[in-house]
C-alpha cells in the first residue's frame, strides 16, 4: 500500500534536484530529466522539440548540400557529390528498378540472417548442454565475429556461385556468430534459484531448457537480431560488390563506375531507408514478442 | 604448476576443436579433389599443408601487407574512437546537442556503412585517407553510443555522493562517469576493432597501392594457380581481424578490470 | 594470482611497444619514397588496374629511363576493381590516365574534364570464350546461355555483338556479373566469359585447357570492337602542360617498343613493380605477347603507335551512344585531340 | 599497490597531474575547518507537485540538532523522513521554510564538504578498490597523497576492514561494502555525518553488531550525526534524540529523549529503560 508513493516520492525528488541546480549540480539533473521523461506530462511538446530539432538539423544539412556550400567549402564538384535534388530524381527516374534490387538485396539479407540466427541458436544450444566441449566450439564461431567479410566474398562466390547462394551464405555466417554469443550468455545467465526449482521439479535436460533457458535467452536473441540487421544488409550488400547482376550494391558499385553517381547515391538512400525499416521491424517484433513473455511469466 | 594445468584444462577444448577442424579441412579438401573430383577442388577448399609452404615462402610480402592493412586500420580506429568518445561526452553534457545528433547516430547504425566506401573512395584523392576515414567512420558510431550508453548509466546515488562533495563537473566525470563508462566503451570498442579492419581491407580490395587486401584481390585475378597464396590472404586478413579483437580485450582487462565478466577464475567446473 | 599478474604486465608492455613500433614503421615507409629531384617535372599515371605487362611499356620507360631524359618523374599508380581512372585524373589525384574510351566518353558527357591525347591499343582486346562442349561455335548460340562480362562500362561491344544477331540480353539469354575471376567459368557455372586476350584467356589456358577446347568470339572480327587502352588527361592541366604531356606520350611509346622488341626486359621491369607471390613470370611474358598484338596489330605502321584513328573512335563512340552509354552523340572535337601526338612526332 | 602504477598506467599518471594542482589550490582547507556544527529547521514543507496531484510530504518541520549530537529520525514509509534528511543534505530544497547548518545555508555548507552522507545502499564504485573508495572523498578534498594513505589505513583498521584494502567492493559481503561506505563518509571527518537507513538491508545480527561499531567510531570522531530508520530499537541504541516523524502529511509528531549512558552496550538492549523507550515511541505512534 505504502510502496506506490515511496516510488513516486523518489522520482519527484530527483526532480527537485533538477530545480535547485546550481551551475554544479548539471550534470545530476540530466540523468534525472532522462528517468523522468517519460513520466512528464507535457511530454508532447518534448517529443515535439526531440523530433523537430534533428528535423530542422537535417533540412538546413540538405540546403546547404543541395546550395553547394559544402561543395565550395571542400573544394568537391558536383560530379563528385552529386546534388539532393539530382538524387531524389535519380530515384524517380529508376523507381521501379531500385524498388526491385531493393527487394533483392533485402531478401538475401533477411534469409541468410534467418539461417545465421537459427545456426547460432542452435550452437548456443549446444555449446550450452554440453559447456566443456561447447564452450571451445563458441570460441572457434566468436572469432568467425572477427574475419572480414570482404574476405568471405570471393570464397563464399566459389562455394556457392554467383547466384543468391553466395550472399545468403556471408550474411550467415556474419550474423551466425553474435547469436551464438548472445543467445549463449542468455542461456547461460539464468537465474540459480530458478534452477533449483527446476530440479526440484526432478525436470531433464531438456525441460529445463524448455522451460528457462529457452525463455530466458529471448532479450538476448533479441539483442542480436537487432545487431544483425545492420551487419546483414553490410553482408549483403558488400557481397554483392563483386560477383552479383542484381542488388543494390551492384547497381552501386557500377554506378560509380559509369559515371552515374546520382544512381549510385540513390542506391545509398535506398539501402539505408531499407536498413531502417529492417530495424525497426525487429525492433517491433521484439516489442510484441517480449510483451508476450513476460506476460507468460506472470 | 597449478595455474598451468588450468590454463591447460581451459584451452584444451578450443584446442582440440581447432585441431578437429584442420583434419576435418583436409580430408574435405582430399575428397573434393581426388574423390568427387569438383571443378578447382583446390580453390575451393585448399589443403592446409600447402597453404603453410605457402606461408612460409611468402611470410615476409604477407607480413609488410599485412602490417600496412594494421596500421591504417589502426589510424582510423584511434581517430574513429577519439572521435565517438569525444561526441559521447557532448551529448552526455549537452541536451541539445544529444537531441540533435542522436537519431542520425542511430539511422547511421542502420545504414550499411561499408556501402558508402566507394563514394568515400570516389570523392577522397588518397587511398590512404580513404581507408583510415573509412575505418574511423566504422569505428565512430558503436564507440559513441557505447560510451554514451556507459556515460549513462551512472547511478543516481553515485551522482549524489559526489554532489554531496560539492564536485565540480569535471571532477564528477573525471571520478565518476569515466571510470564507469569504461566497460561500455570497451564493448564498443570491441564491436568496432574487427571492422575497422574490414574496412581497410575492402578499400584495398577496390584498389591500392599497398595493403593485404591488395595482394589478395591479385592473387584472385591471376586465377586459381595463385589460390593458396590468395587462401593465405584471407588467413592474415582473419588473423588481423581476430588480433584487434584480442587486443581490444587484453587492453580491457588492463584499464577496466572489475568487470563482472572477469570475475570467474576458473575454466568449467 | 602474483604470477599471472607478471604476465599481465609483460604482455601489456609487449603489446604497448608493438604497436608503437607498427605506427611507426608505416609512418616512416610513407617518407622514405618522397625524393624528388628538382629538376625534374613530376607526372602521376593512373593505371587501369594492377600493375602487369597491359601496361609494360609505361614500366620499360621508368626502367630505362626513357621518362628521365625527358626531364620527368612519373610516379605509376596502381588501378583496382573500382578505381576509376577518369575520376582520379578529374579529382586530380592524377595528372594522366589509362582507361577504355567507352568508360572515358560518358564522364565526358557527366562534365569531367577530360580529353583523350593518345590511343595506345588499337585494336579491341575483348574476347568470349566458352568450352566446346557448351556448344557456342557462331554468336548465334549465345541464345539460351549465360554470359558474363564485368559490367561497370566494359559490356557494351558484348551488347553490340547481341544487337548485331538480334539478341535480346533481357529475354534471349541471360547476361550476367562476372566477378574479376575466371572462377565462374573455370566451374561452370557462365557458358560464355568475357575474357581479355592478355590476360583471362591465358589464365583458362594455364588451367589445363588447350586452345582447341574452346571456341572463342573475337569482337574485332566481329566489327563491334570499341578502342580500348588509352592515354588522357585532365583537360584543365593539359591547357598548361602540353609540353610536358608531349614529352610524357613520346617517352611512353618508346617504351612500348622497347618492350615489344624486347619482352623479357619488360616482364622484368613489370615483375619488379608485382608483389611476390602475386603472378608469375611465365603468365606475364604471355600478357606481353598479346598486348604487343594489340598496339602493334599486323599491318600496322609502327611509326602510327599511340595515334587517334578518328574511324575507330566514331566507331566506339557511335555503339556507346546505341547502348546508351552517353545520352548524346559525342562531340568528337572534344573527346580527343590530336595534338599532343603531332607534338610527340615532331621532333 | 605496485598493481596500481602499472595497471592503471595512463589513469594514474593524469590523476597524479590533475591532484598536485588541486592540493595547491585547497590544500589547507582541511586543516582549518572550524568545528561548530548545528542544525536549525525552521517551518520547513516540502510539497511535490505533479499536473494532476499534490502532495504534501513535509509539513511544518522544526528541528534543532546540537553539535556533536547523535539523532534518528524514526517513522514509518512514506513518512517523508528520507525527505528531511536530503533536506539537510542541500540534495533537495524545500518548497517553504529555512534551513541553516552552522549558521549558514546548507548549501554552503555542502559547498563547505561540511557532509558525510551514507546512502541506503553503500554506493561504492566499482572500478575502485576499497581503500580507493575510501579515498575518494580526500581526493576531492586535495588532500596529499601521504596523508591520504596514513588516513585510509587508521578508516580501515577502525571499520576492521584492513584485511581487505585491495580487494574489489564485488569481493566483499553485503555488511563489509557497508562498512567502507561508512569509512569513506568519516574519511573527511565531515562535521555532519548524514545516514539514510544504512543498515536496512541487513541481517539483524550484523546490523547490531554494526550498530555498535558505530558508536564506538563515532566516540572518536564525535560529528553530529543524523541516522534515519524505521526501527525502533536501532534509534534508540544510537540516539541521544529520537525525533519521530508521522505520516500523511510528514510532520515532526514527537521528540524523545533517550537518558541511556555511554558507551552503549548489548546488554542495554534488554534492559527495562529500553523496553520503557521503545513501548514510549510506539505510544507516541499510536497516539496519531
Amino acid at each position: 500500500m505504502e510502496e506506490k508513493p515511496v516510488e513516486k516520492n523518489m522520482g519527484w525528488s530527483d526532480q527537485a534536484i533538477v530545480k535547485t541546480t546550481s551551475k554544479y549540480a548539471k550534470p545530476v539533473s540530466k540523468v534525472s530529466i532522462d528517468k523522468q521523461k517519460s513520466k512528464y506530462k507535457h511530454q508532447l511538446g518534448k517529443k515535439l522539440t526531440q523530433t523537430l530539432l534533428p528535423l530542422i538539423a537535417g533540412v538546413i544539412m540538405i540546403m546547404l548540400w543541395e546550395w553547394q556550400v559544402f561543395h565550395s567549402l571542400f573544394n568537391l564538384q558536383t560530379y563528385q557529390l552529386p546534388l539532393p535534388s539530382t538524387i531524389v530524381e535519380a530515384m524517380i527516374d529508376n523507381r521501379a528498378i531500385l524498388l526491385s534490387y531493393a527487394g533483392y538485396t533485402m531478401s538475401e539479407a533477411v534469409l541468410g540472417m534467418l539461417f545465421g540466427s537459427v545456426l547460432g541458436f542452435g550452437f548456443a544450444l549446444t555449446a550450452t548442454a554440453w559447456p566443456k566441449w561447447g564452450k571451445g566450439g563458441l570460441v572457434l564461431i566468436a572469432s568467425l565475429n572477427a574475419v572480414p567479410i570482404v574476405a568471405l566474398a570471393p570464397i563464399m562466390n566459389l562455394w556457392f556461385g554467383d547466384g543468391m547462394g553466395s550472399r545468403i551464405a556471408i550474411v550467415t555466417i556474419m550474423t551466425m556468430a553474435a547469436m551464438a554469443i548472445n543467445a549463449h550468455k542468455g542461456m547461460s545467465v539464468v537465474d540459480p534459484l530458478a534452477l533449483d526449482l527446476m530440479h526440484s521439479y526432478a525436470a531433464k535436460k531438456h525441460e529445463v531448457f524448455r522451460y528457462l533457458r529457452v525463455a530466458n535467452s529471448l532479450p538476448f536473441v533479441f539483442t542480436a537480431l537487432k545487431i544483425n540487421t545492420t551487419a546483414s544488409m553490410i553482408g549483403a550488400i558488400v557481397g554483392e560488390f563483386f560477383f552479383s547482376s542484381k542488388g543494390l550494391g551492384y547497381m552501386l558499385s557500377n554506378s560509380i563506375k559509369v559515371a552515374k553517381m546520382p544512381l549510385g547515391w540513390s542506391c545509398i538512400v535506398v539501402a539505408a531507408i531499407a536498413g531502417v525499416v529492417f530495424y525497426l521491424v525487429v525492433e517491433r517484433m521484439e516489442k510484441i514478442f517480449l510483451k508476450w513473455h513476460s506476460s507468460q511469466r506472470i | 604448476m597449478g595455474m598451468q594445468s588450468v590454463l591447460n584444462r581451459r584451452w584444451l577444448p578450443t584446442f582440440v576443436w581447432i585441431i578437429g577442424l584442420v583434419l576435418f579441412w583436409e580430408l574435405a579438401s582430399w575428397f573434393l579433389l581426388h574423390v568427387s573430383e569438383a571443378p578447382m577442388a583446390q580453390s575451393k577448399i585448399p589443403y592446409i599443408h600447402e597453404l603453410i609452404i605457402t606461408f612460409t615462402e611468402y611470410g615476409t610480402t604477407l607480413f609488410i601487407e599485412g602490417r600496412a592493412t594494421f596500421s591504417n586500420a589502426a589510424i582510423g580506429f584511434l581517430l574513429g574512437a577519439v572521435l565517438g568518445v569525444t561526441l559521447a561526452v557532448l551529448m552526455s553534457v549537452s541536451k541539445w546537442i544529444e537531441q540533435l545528433t542522436f537519431p542520425y547516430a542511430v539511422a547511421s547504425q542502420m545504414i550499411p556503412i561499408l556501402g558508402l566506401a566507394p563514394i568515400v573512395y570516389g570523392i577522397m584523392r588518397d587511398e590512404q585517407v580513404a581507408r583510415i576515414l573509412i575505418a574511423g567512420y566504422i569505428t565512430f558510431f558503436p564507440v559513441a553510443l557505447n560510451m554514451l550508453r556507459g556515460l549513462r548509466s551512472v547511478d543516481t546515488s553515485a551522482l549524489e555522493l559526489m554532489y554531496s562533495y560539492a564536485a565540480k563537473p569535471w571532477m564528477i566525470y573525471w571520478k565518476l562517469r569515466f571510470p564507469a563508462a569504461l566497460p561500455g566503451l570497451f564493448s564498443g570498442l570491441k564491436i568496432a576493432a574487427p571492422l575497422a579492419v574490414t574496412g581497410a581491407i575492402l578499400v584495398e580490395l577496390m584498389g591500392a597501392q599497398n595493403g593485404i587486401g591488395v595482394i589478395m584481390l591479385r592473387n584472385l585475378y591471376y586465377g586459381p594457380s595463385h589460390n593458396y597464396m590468395f587462401w593465405s590472404t584471407v588467413i592474415v586478413g582473419a588473423f588481423l581481424g581476430v588480433m584487434s579483437y584480442l587486443i581490444i580485450s587484453l587492453l580491457e582487462r588492463f584499464l577496466a578490470p572489475w568487470q563482472a565478466d572477469f570475475r570467474t577464475n576458473g575454466g568449467d567446473r | 594470482m602474483n604470477r599471472n599478474l607478471k604476465a599481465h604486465r609483460v604482455m601489456f608492455m609487449v603489446l604497448v611497444s608493438t604497436l608503437f613500433v607498427l605506427l611507426l614503421s608505416a609512418c616512416d615507409n610513407d617518407s622514405a619514397s618522397g625524393n624528388t629531384d628538382d629538376e625534374l617535372i613530376p607526372v602521376k599515371l593512373q593505371l587501369k588496374w594492377v600493375p602487369q605487362a597491359q601496361f609494360a611499356g609505361y614500366f620499360m620507360a621508368i626502367e630505362q629511363g626513357y621518362y628521365e631524359e625527358e626531364g620527368l618523374d612519373v610516379e605509376i599508380v596502381a588501378g583496382g576493381p573500382d578505381i576509376v581512372p577518369e575520376q582520379q585524373v578529374a579529382n586530380g589525384a592524377a595528372d594522366i590516365g589509362i582507361g577504355w574510351v567507352a568508360s572515358l566518353l560518358p564522364h565526358q558527357e557527366q562534365g569531367l574534364p577530360l580529353v583523350q591525347i593518345s590511343q595506345v591499343y588499337q585494336k579491341s582486346g575483348l574476347v568470349l570464350v566458352s568450352k566446346n562442349e557448351v556448344g557456342i561455335s557462331s554468336p548465334e548460340d549465345l541464345a539460351g546461355k549465360k554470359v558474363g562480362n564485368w559490367m561497370g562500362g566494359n559490356e557494351f561491344e558484348i551488347l553490340a555483338l547481341f544487337d548485331k544477331y538480334g539478341l535480346d540480353q533481357n529475354s534471349d539469354l541471360s547476361f550476367v556479373k562476372q566477378g574479376f575471376t575466371m572462377d565462374q567459368f573455370l566451374s561452370g557455372e557462365i557458358d560464355a566469359a568475357s575474357a581479355m586476350t592478355y590476360n583471362e584467356y591465358q589464365v583458362v589456358l594455364e588451367e589445363g585447357f588447350a586452345e582447341s577446347d574452346l571456341h572463342v568470339i573475337d569482337m574485332n572480327d566481329e566489327g563491334v570492337a570499341m578502342l580500348e587502352d588509352n592515354l588522357f588527361a585532365n583537360t584543365e592541366w593539359l591547357e598548361e602542360n602540353k609540353e610536358t604531356a608531349a614529352k610524357f606520350v613520346r617517352a611512353s611509346l618508346k617504351g612500348w617498343e622497347a618492350a615489344i622488341e624486347d619482352p623479357e626486359t619488360a616482364v622484368d621491369s613489370v615483375m619488379s613493380e608485382a608483389e611476390e607471390g602475386s603472378t608469375s613470370r611465365d603468365h606475364q611474358l604471355k600478357m606481353m605477347e598479346e598486348v604487343a598484338k594489340l598496339i602493334l596489330p599486323e599491318g600496322f605502321d609502327p611509326a602510327d603507335i599511340g595515334k587517334i584513328d578518328d574511324e575507330m573512335f566514331k566507331q566506339t563512340a557511335d555503339i556507346a551512344h546505341e547502348y546508351g552509354v552517353i545520352e548524346e552523340p559525342a562531340d568528337l572535337d572534344k573527346a580527343y585531340t590530336h595534338e599532343i601526338m603531332e607534338m610527340v612526332n615532331e621532333e | 599497490m605496485k598493481r596500481d602504477t602499472t595497471c592503471y598506467l595512463v589513469v594514474i599518471l593524469l590523476t597524479n597531474m590533475t591532484l598536485t594542482s588541486e592540493t595547491q589550490e585547497k590544500g589547507e582547507i582541511s586543516m582549518t575547518i572550524v568545528r561548530t556544527p548545528e542544525i536549525q529547521l525552521d517551518q520547513v514543507s516540502m510539497l511535490y507537485k505533479t499536473d494532476t496531484t499534490e502532495v504534501l510530504a513535509l509539513k511544518d518541520v522544526t528541528v534543532d540538532i546540537k553539535q556533536g549530537e547523535f539523532v534518528s529520525l524514526l517513522g514509518p514509509s512514506g513518512c517523508g523522513k528520507t525527505t528531511l534528511l536530503r533536506i539537510m543534505a542541500d540534495l533537495i530544497q524545500p518548497t517553504n521554510g529555512e534551513i541553516k547548518v552552522a549558521g549558514e545555508t546548507a548549501r554552503t555548507a555542502r559547498l563547505a564538504q561540511k557532509y558525510g552522507i551514507v546512502f541506503q545502499s553503500p554506493v561504492l564504485y566499482d572500478w575502485r578498490k576499497v581503500k580507493q573508495n575510501i579515498n575518494l572523498p580526500l581526493e576531492m578534498l586535495g588532500v596529499k597523497k601521504a596523508e591520504r594513505e596514513d588516513r585510509v589505513d587508521s578508516l580501515l583498521e577502525l571499520v576492521g576492514l584492513e584485511d581487505f584494502k585491495d580487494k574489489y567492493p564485488w569481493q566483499l559481503s553485503g555488511g563489509m561494502q557497508q562498512r567502507v561506505a561508512i569509512a569513506r563518509a568519516l574519511a573527511m571527518e565531515p562535521e555532519i555525518l548524514l545516514m539514510d537507513e544504512p543498515f536496512s538491508a541487513l541481517d539483524e545480527f550484523s546490523r547490531e553488531r554494526l550498530n555498535e561499531e558505530l558508536l564506538s567510531i563515532w566516540s572518536k570522531v564525535g560529528s553530529t550525526v543524523v541516522f534515519v530508520t524505521h526501527s525502533i530499537p536501532e534509534s534508540i541504541f544510537l540516539s541521544d534524540r529520537v525525533f519521530v516523524l508521522s505520516p500523511h502529511p510528514g510532520r515532526l509528531s514527537s521528540i524523545v529523549d533517550i537518558p541511556l549512558p555511554r558507551p552503549r552496550t548489548q546488554g542495554m538492549r534488554n534492559s527495562p529503560e529500553f523496553f520503557q523507550l521503545i513501548s514510549d515511541i510506539r505510544d507516541s505512534f499510536e497516539g496519531v
